[in-house]
């Protein structure tokens, strides 16, 4: 059994696999499948300040190996969060981090500062990156000043690790990455979606709501992959990789590219047991290849 | 209630008509507790265009043969490959999921139970239970014609059959929402699943008679177990899962304009 | 049968269905297979000043729904084409266009002059985002001063109808498009490939012997689509729509966003047939719903 | 030579090893003219993994029977499912690609066809085409042990098969390079095919000895048909597409360090 261990800023994960946020729920929806302590930490669902009623239906269409999504981050605000659901997922024996999104700089501080308080919560995911919502979200993402800024005031307001998830719509990533670094960001997580479109075209209408949504799903590691490989080039901060992983070899490229952890999102749907099967199939591949611990390769690709 | 993800065998794919097959599958382990309205998130093998999970209803179940079917209407590539499975093929599906119909207190209440299409799945079981529970079941089945009124025999033997059609090829001609014996009969309690035409026309009767009034939606959905938010409708209070909160909602907690 | 005709700038198509560059060669390797005269058109493979021997193999990964290419603009010149190529498709009955690349502006321009003097070469498609090659390529299409320089001086150097190729890695292309447009651009053609990557995780290297290429196929159609979509409603210039259409649906979803024509890439691979099928499939989807001409679906995406 | 879209009934799939199938396939269309060395570009469908065409060698042609065979060995998903094909499926293929191995102006040269793996799986087809011109072939397969020689009473009706396996299980123990024959023997046409390492030591022995060699390359492909510029490999005139000027070439014209 190799070990497993890795460190992001503060934060110790058992194993480099999590789930992405959106795609898990809190958790509990998945305990009937698998041992939750078994993996190395659970991002939960977007929250905002306020509570979000999301966009209308419909909100998702199937696309050529991946989905597209326009849940428009509805959830019932960080109080109810606070109050009604960290109480029921607070002894999950493994990291819960919160995903945080919002429209203006001040609700993305207003919602960290209300996570200081949850001693179980070790760290944010700053979502700069959402398509999905009409104001804020991707805006900030997209924007060397905007993701900047809110990631200066952020981590004045949040003590824990910090994490910001970017998002891929940009001409540079590496750009956004090290601006992000330099506010102090403990680690940087990717890719968030891909803005994309769905038609029906026998009834002439787009097939979601807002017309546009985010692809995920493996259709996308291509894309991934290569920006994480971008940004392992350029920052020294930790790197979570996603984007259409699924299965323990696709894991394995994030990491050999330059990811420290790695996030499971989409492939939650298909096979809900998915994050075990990786962290089961990540040590077999470490066992094989004579590694003793996951740490060994992280950025390990052998470009020569 | 737990939810599993089973291997289900199949023993059998009969064919129904041009567009509808039944597969009657087993399962190796015990079969868990299912009730009528729930479904279950199937995965499509073999597929190049299929990624997702698709959702189908129980439309039986059989605890004493461990058999479970499964009534699959060909719509795209994914239904059309469930439609393909052969004997001793395996399913792997994740169930029981979402809610389920809801028993009348009132053992004599009278039940109507309306289906159109494809949505007369789930209600080949929900009869088969209430009828078990004592109560006088009536189905009231729709379709385009006579060849499109699936499983009838299956039907009678759980309670009365009433049968449109549209082209009168059986039964009255005209919709569900025609036939005679919503003139002739009051109900206490009424169960519907179809096109959503064809469930707001009968939500609208139920509203006339006062009926306590329980439809099934459908929905596109992803996960299938209340992790993404995709499969939501709007209900009095906001957005709620289809595939948690429902997929049967009482029709008072729809904001459907009927 | 409907009327399938559509005008690009000058350019006369007898239909919208053409091929995309770099996938279809000269046109004549499929000969065998398809009549060539059925066809829109013809978008020959990447042509430049000088001759170029392209990256060293491997040059290709498949990836889910799509596929990863690192060709890297390999061709014989313009001189070798207009000496010994166009003699030998000039005839097809159908519009050749030509794909033109270069490293610097200087290369674009002498290269669009040359094939100024093709009698038979109706337009050319200044191609401003190849990601395989070192120099040029996708940096004239990421940036909005150099793609307006580019523009600008091929489009007095060419006579003919000037059609630009724009990348999708890019922040906002709709930016690129309306700069693009306002250099005299006769139409726009999108989307080249998306820059990704694909790793073996048991050797441990990346599979391309250039580490990263340019993504096409299925898997990136919702992101071309919604780029379209971005574009039509930025500019006034025709657009050609491409990226992973691999049927008439495909085809129409394109044109309901605001494509007046469409190129086939990837798809040729899969099916060689598959261009001509497509022309009786837009056919086959106008007569059903009553339209008399393909024109009347371009734009014509209901979002009421 | 035309290229031709065909739809290839499958007669037979035979397993050979828990690795390896023969398909034999039937062309409802009279077979056109397929030179030995030539390739297929075949659609697999129903793997969801599997997105391009899959080159494959012409094993054998039966002209009278009109059939193909393929040779096929399960590398990853696509070729898993060419070995899941039941006989009366369809097969979509595109055919003949490539250049061929080139016949001896001098029908007394003598002829060794040396093969490793699944690389044996062209000079089965051009062993007979060879001794139909009336050479006297030999045949070198080489593979791991007595189980992965595969259809060796087919290559025995059209020449002398000697045999290696590593194991020493048949034949003489060791790699294909190391056979007595190569000792006792010399030629003047070597044809080969197999891993790169193999091809590099036969072309080494081939130098050697002055035989004319002629190497045929497997590389990834995506059109098969000279359009996409993928497949490359370095030759002595630059880049060249291993599915127009190859897959056979001679060995002088390839940059090997032999
Ligand atoms: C709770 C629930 C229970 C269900 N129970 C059953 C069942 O018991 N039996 C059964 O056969 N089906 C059932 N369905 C519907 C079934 O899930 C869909 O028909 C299936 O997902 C379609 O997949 P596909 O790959 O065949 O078609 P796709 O390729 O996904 O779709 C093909 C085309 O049909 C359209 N389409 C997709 N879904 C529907 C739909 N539901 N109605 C009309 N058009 C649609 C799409 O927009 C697309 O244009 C149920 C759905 C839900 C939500
Ligand atoms: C001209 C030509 C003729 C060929 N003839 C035959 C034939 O007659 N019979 C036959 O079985 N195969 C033949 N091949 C090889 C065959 O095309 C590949 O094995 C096949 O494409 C693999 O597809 P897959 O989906 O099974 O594996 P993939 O999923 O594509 O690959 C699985 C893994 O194997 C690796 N891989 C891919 N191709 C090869 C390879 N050729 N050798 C070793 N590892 C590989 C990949 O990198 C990947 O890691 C030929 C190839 C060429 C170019
Ligand atoms: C249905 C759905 C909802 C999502 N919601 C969120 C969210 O609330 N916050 C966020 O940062 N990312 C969200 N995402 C993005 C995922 O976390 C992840 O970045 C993306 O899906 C790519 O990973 P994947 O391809 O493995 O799914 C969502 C994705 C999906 C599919
Ligand atoms: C093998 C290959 C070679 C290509 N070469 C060129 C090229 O020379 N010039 C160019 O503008 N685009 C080139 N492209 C991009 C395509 O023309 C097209 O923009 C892209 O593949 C997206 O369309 P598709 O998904 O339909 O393939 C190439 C694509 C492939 C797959
Ligand atoms: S389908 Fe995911 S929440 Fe209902
Ligand atoms: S595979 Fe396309 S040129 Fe050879």
């Amino acid at each position: 059994m190799a070990n497993l261990n890795i460190n992001i800023g503060n934060l110790q994960l058992k194993n480099p696999v999590m789930t992405a946020s959106g795609t898990f729920g809190y958790g509990i929806e998945y305990a009937d499948f698998i041992d939750l302590s078994r993996i190395g930490g659970i991002f939960v669902k977007g929250t905002t300040i306020h509570e979000r009623q999301g966009n209308p239906y419909p909100r998702m269409a199937e696309t050529p190996s991946g989905m597209l999504n326009a849940v428009g981050l509805q959830n019932k605000g960080v109080d109810y969060f606070i109050e009604h659901i960290y109480p029921a997922i607070k002894d999950i024996d493994t990291n819960i981090i919160v995903n945080v999104s919002g429209s203006t700089v001040d609700e993305y501080i207003e919602t960290a500062e209300k996570l200081n308080s949850l001693e179980k919560i070790p760290a944010i995911e700053l979502n700069i990156s959402c398509p999905n919502i009409k104001e804020g979200g991707m805006a900030f993402g997209t924007s060397c000043p905007a993701a900047a800024q809110v990631v200066k005031q952020v981590r004045r307001a949040y003590k824990n690790t910090l994490i910001v998830k970017l998002s891929p719509n940009v001409t540079d990533i590496t750009e956004i990455a090290r601006v992000v670094e330099n506010e102090g960001a403990d680690a940087v997580s990717l890719i968030n979606t891909l803005l994309a479109m769905a038609i029906n075209a026998e009834s002439r209408k787009p097939i979601l709501s807002t017309i546009t949504g985010g692809l995920s799903g493996p259709a996308v590691k291509p894309i991934a992959l290569r920006m994480v490989w971008q940004v392992a080039h350029s920052v020294r901060i930790p790197i979570i990789g996603l984007g259409g992983i699924m299965n323990a070899t696709d894991a394995i490229e994030f990491m050999l590219a330059g990811a420290s952890a790695i996030q499971i999102g989409t492939a939650n749907f298909i096979d809900p047991t998915i994050s075990v099967k990786l962290v089961d199939g990540i040590n077999e591949y470490l066992s094989r290849h004579g590694f003793k611990s996951v740490s060994d390769i992280v950025g390990a690709l052998d470009i020569s | 209630m737990s939810k599993f993800i089973l291997d289900l065998i199949v023993i059998e794919n009969r064919k129904l008509t041009d567009q509808y097959v039944l597969l009657i599958l087993k399962s190796p382990e015990k079969l868990p507790e299912i009730l009528p309205g729930q479904f279950a998130q199937v995965r499509v093998d073999g597929s190049s265009t299929t990624f997702l999970r698709r959702p189908i209803s129980i439309h039986y179940i059989d605890y004493e043969k461990n058999e479970l079917w499964f009534l699959i209407q060909v719509i795209g590539d994914g239904t059309y490959r469930l439609s393909q499975l052969k004997a001793g093929e395996f399913l792997n599906v994740i169930l029981p999921l979402g809610n389920h119909f809801s028993v009348p207190k009132d053992y004599k209440a009278s039940l109507l139970l309306i289906g159109g299409g494809c949505g007369v799945a789930p209600l080949l079981y929900l009869g088969a239970n209430l009828k078990r529970r004592g109560f006088e079941v009536n189905f009231l089945l729709g379709a385009r014609s006579a060849t499109d009124i699936l499983q009838k025999s299956e039907y009678d033997r759980y309670g009365n059959v009433y049968i449109t059609t549209e082209d009168g090829s059986m039964g009255e001609r005209g919709f569900v929402t025609a036939h005679s014996l919503l003139k002739s009969s009051n109900f206490d309690y009424i169960y519907t699943c179809g096109p959503t035409p064809m469930m707001k026309a009968v939500a609208a009767y139920a509203a006339k008679i006062k009926a306590i009034c329980e439809v099934s939606l459908e929905n596109t959905m992803a996960c299938g177990i209340g992790a993404c938010l995709c499969c939501v409708t709007d209900s009095t209070e906001g957005h709620v899962c289809v595939c948690t909160e429902g997929p049967v909602f009482n029709i008072t907690k729809l904001k459907w304009q009927i």
